[in-house]
């Protein structure tokens, strides 16, 4: 097949999990990476190696540990700013994961004063295709604040509709947030486009990349963003980790997030200064042996190369789609055509619930999401209340695509369908 | 794999959901509450109507997989006619099935219908999905019991 | 010595940095575990276990990898709850450490409406031996608020002065947070009398349990707290998770912190309701790696015996209190007997500034931490900009106090002090 | 061990902490300016007197270690009196010799005391200690040039 990465077998073998066995003695097929990914071993390893010859806190030590410490976490924010080819180390951030990311925003936001300020009579803009973490942060803060939360709706293909990008993006709106990639619809977004026009109008762009950093090579200045996030294990990296990242002078213009240890310059009882980006954004001892793996996870991708995963996450996707398209009642939703998504396919099979589907497919090894995958309002907008979701990745086999169609046709079977 | 797949899809569950029973919103009732699955979006409105201390009628409407909707079914087939106290023994006695990960034996005199889902403990997953309209239930009937006390 | 663990040499076995060798071949000598812990090989396996064979992301997932990940996760927040004798597992709520527990409570408190509404007129009462993290999120929440910051200060032998505690906890007061442990003082705080007439006035009582938990027996209730904090790096678990329990009642009416995945019942485009507590707080993937190495982290101190490691904690407090005292030219900060305090020592070096001390400790592989440890405003109490602190753990060693009072005594000589 | 020591704490450089060189604040200046290290409190109050394009005065009244004290009496005795071009120079000299991790060969004509600090370039947790007050004469310096332009 074309496009599939070359040494895909030897890739399998790196990452430790896709040798477990499930119930009944069955190999695990494992279709949910948009909902986390497998971590290869050097991941695991990096980590270990850390807790087991490094471990220190950062920054404030001076000894030995602590200097190696400092150094492996401060390498970790060189890599990932090098994965998203950030003009400046200083504008990563390092969050708890995209959630954080976005809160941190929406709520700096709304603690700003000057230019950036959110309030009563403005606008913010995001789409009906948000996860939720990048719906219910602006749904605070206008709330909050007295500001005014606007929406782009979505085409019947599960694409933007921007046909009133000009009246929505208009002279009040302070910030457009929105996803790169649709963890729900897999539908990749103009995002330059959409930031193009929010710049006419002067505002903000937030890109929510968590579905995009896993499987496109990504460059934060072409994107048009102002701020972009995403989140580590889903970057085969660990848990407990997100990256924020910022143009240097919005990052500076904000005010401080979380109050605590690292964050200060200096401290008295009646009054705090605050330091400079990136630590202004990190109160508190940061994940640290998270940072680590991800800096790690990050290397394994850009190894690889992002080009080539995006290839094979195409590949795997086009062959996902015919696989489905043969499966009688099986209706995808969002964009037909593998060019334009990314590796997440949501479907309904007709007459079976998607809990079911992901029941009976479980019982042969292949696991799949069934639900609302964080995106009630994208169900909503195409009337179904949960669907299930494939979702591939750089480790995923065409055989494994194979097994899921035929749990399908068995799930029609089992349930007596059609 | 059918043989574990068969223990949660017991043909008494699979009957109720193709073949709900007590379904639809109906008048009188004293309570109506909207329940939902947060992690998976099933949900449930349901009304329960007493008179006398006796559960006179539990009428719902509701969206969900086939263990949602059929325990539901089987729920209002249990607890429709059942005085208040009574129902909500069963009502404990359904969770306590539920909640002993496989490892209870369900008391059929008891349940009647309802211990078709002792398969259903085995799979933690799917035991939200079996307590949904339950809970709606639990919720109605205390809400219309403070109101008569108020 | 008596109180020493019985089992020293066997614990320390399961540390496996402590067969660190450092430059020079030395052997590591670590007294900085009030900043950061040390691991257990079990913990760490733990981690490493889950990630090779059983990681996927929680609730969301139905199938058997999401199913033993959720539980593993679940599990941690019951022994959490366990170990803190929590009388519901529900009032454990994850966070990325203290400092984000405590930043959780000061933002709520902004956001509430009603009873615990913090605003203008309303009175926050501190003390001056805060961590960073215990006062900066106070001076965020009072300056957005326009209530006032208050705070206890403290007597010449590092305790708080509660001599004033009529006037300063009065029927403006809204919260009292204060610290446990003193990270720099080493004082052990009487919270639960603090706490009793914080209730007379109806204040709501936040603790800063990031040294007590490591060290300390914890009861959540006998404490007096409604709500208390500690992270979990600090008992032998790893960075990127801390832990916030509250009081039913009390969580139950603050509102939402961070919005997103998991944190919400049902979500709209307009308008989103909120989920039960834990969840409500919840925001995102959480760190479930974490989580579940935390849970790991506890059960091994809960087996080791809190009581038996505070008995330790304090022979070798005392041990090395007396060996510092030794020392011509050091004046120790905070109380001199070791039964009112906990682990961490800070201590001036006439003549010698602690950069350089620690600095030439390290050179011996005595690692100890030199700076404000996050704590200015106690440090500006004693007229000094900075101190040396030993902090020791339930694998410290008295010989490891005998290479420190060593250091210290080659330190003099080295800088031709005396 | 003491070799390492040793190669931080030069003979130079501990002169310079005992008996410490222009120090004390003066008048006249243009630009007064606070710098703290935060993660260790060490902290300088600096001032500059540029005239005619030359560096006039620095003054200063600092607290901290060994080597960020020695390091601001070797600036003072590097910078006084040099143009502001060349003052720049030395700084911007000084700075590469701390950022590189050792390997930079110091240069003892732009540097003079100040090579003493090559050992320092080893010690990441130093580097910011030796290089704090120069940040300060660097900030205070572009103030008041950016005040004599504006
Ligand atoms: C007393 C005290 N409070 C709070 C903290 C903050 O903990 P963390 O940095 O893990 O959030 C610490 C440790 O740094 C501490 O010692
Ligand atoms: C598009 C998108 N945004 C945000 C998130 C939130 O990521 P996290 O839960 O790691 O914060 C996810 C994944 O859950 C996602 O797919």
């Amino acid at each position: 097949m074309e496009g599939l990465l070359p040494e895909l077998e030897i890739i399998r073998k790196d990452f430790p999990i896709l040798e477990r066995q499930l119930a009944g003695g069955l190999p695990l097929v494992y279709l949910d990476s948009a909902n986390t990914s497998q971590k290869p071993q050097v991941v695991i390893d990096t980590m270990v190696d850390h807790l087991e010859h490094h471990n220190a806190n950062i920054s404030r030590a001076m000894h030995q540990l602590g200097a190696e410490s400092t150094e492996a976490f401060e390498a970790a924010r060189d890599r990932v700013a090098a994965f998203i080819k950030a003009p400046s180390r200083d504008e990563v951030i390092f969050t708890k994961n995209a959630t954080e990311a976005l809160n941190l925003v929406a709520n700096t936001f709304a603690w700003a004063s000057g230019e950036l300020s959110v309030g009563e009579g403005d606008e913010v803009v995001i789409t009906e295709m948000e996860h939720h973490s990048n719906i219910v942060p602006w749904q605070l803060l206008t709330e909050r604040t007295g500001a005014t939360l606007r929406w782009f709706g979505l085409t019947d293909d599960g694409r933007l509709d921007l046909s009133n990008i000009d009246e929505l993006i208009n002279e009040r709106t302070k910030v457009v947030s929105l996803t790169w990639v649709s963890n729900m619809l897999g539908t990749i977004n103009p995002v330059a486009e959409i930031a193009a026009r929010a710049h006419e109008v002067g505002a903000v762009v937030v890109v929510d990349a968590s579905q995009a950093a896993p499987q496109l090579p990504i460059d934060v200045v072409a994107s048009g963003a102002d701020l972009l996030v995403f989140t580590g294990h889903k970057v085969v990296g660990p848990t407990g980790i997100g990256v924020l990242w910022g143009r240097r002078e919005v990052l500076e213009a904000l005010p401080p997030f979380h109050g605590g240890g690292e964050m200060i310059e200096t401290v008295t009882m009646a009054r705090s200064t605050y330091a400079g980006i990136p630590h202004k954004f990190e109160a508190g001892t940061p994940p640290i042996i998270e940072a680590i793996g991800l800096g790690a996870a990050v290397d394994y991708l850009d190894h690889v190369g992002l080009d080539a995963v995006h290839a094979h996450e195409q590949a795997v996707t086009g062959y996902a789609l015919e696989g489905l398209a043969s499966v009688p009642g099986v209706r995808v939703l969002g964009p037909l055509d593998a060019a334009s998504r990314g590796g997440a396919i949501s479907f309904e099979l007709d007459g079976v619930h998607p809990h079911d589907i992901a029941q009976v497919l479980d019982s042969r090894g292949v696991a799949v999401r069934a639900g609302h995958h964080c995106a009630k309002p994208a169900h909503a907008r195409f009337g179904v209340q949960a669907s299930t979701r494939m979702s591939s990745y750089l480790y995923t086999t065409p055989a494994e695509i194979d097994a899921l169609v035929e749990g399908l046709n068995y799930t029609r079977s089992y349930f007596k369908v059609g | 794999m059918d043989a574990a797949l068969d223990s949660l899809y017991q043909e008494i569950i699979l009957d109720h959901y193709k073949h709900p029973h007590h379904a639809g919103l109906r008048d009188p009732f004293e309570a109506e509450v909207h329940h939902v699955n947060p992690t998976c979006g099933d949900e449930v409105t349901l009304r329960v109507h007493l008179s006398e201390g006796v559960v006179d009628d539990v009428s719902y409407d509701a969206v969900g997989c086939s263990i949602s909707q059929a325990s539901t079914s089987v729920m209002t087939d249990l607890l429709i006619g059942k005085p208040v106290d009574e129902a909500m023994q069963i009502h404990q006695t359904f969770l306590e099935l539920m909640q002993g990960k496989g490892q209870v034996e369900p008391d059929e005199d008891v349940l009647e219908d309802g211990i078709a889902f002792a398969g259903v403990a085995k799979f933690p997953a799917r035991v939200k999905c079996a307590l949904l309209s339950w809970m709606a239930f639990k919720d109605a009937t205390s809400q219309t019991l403070s109101k008569e006390t108020s």
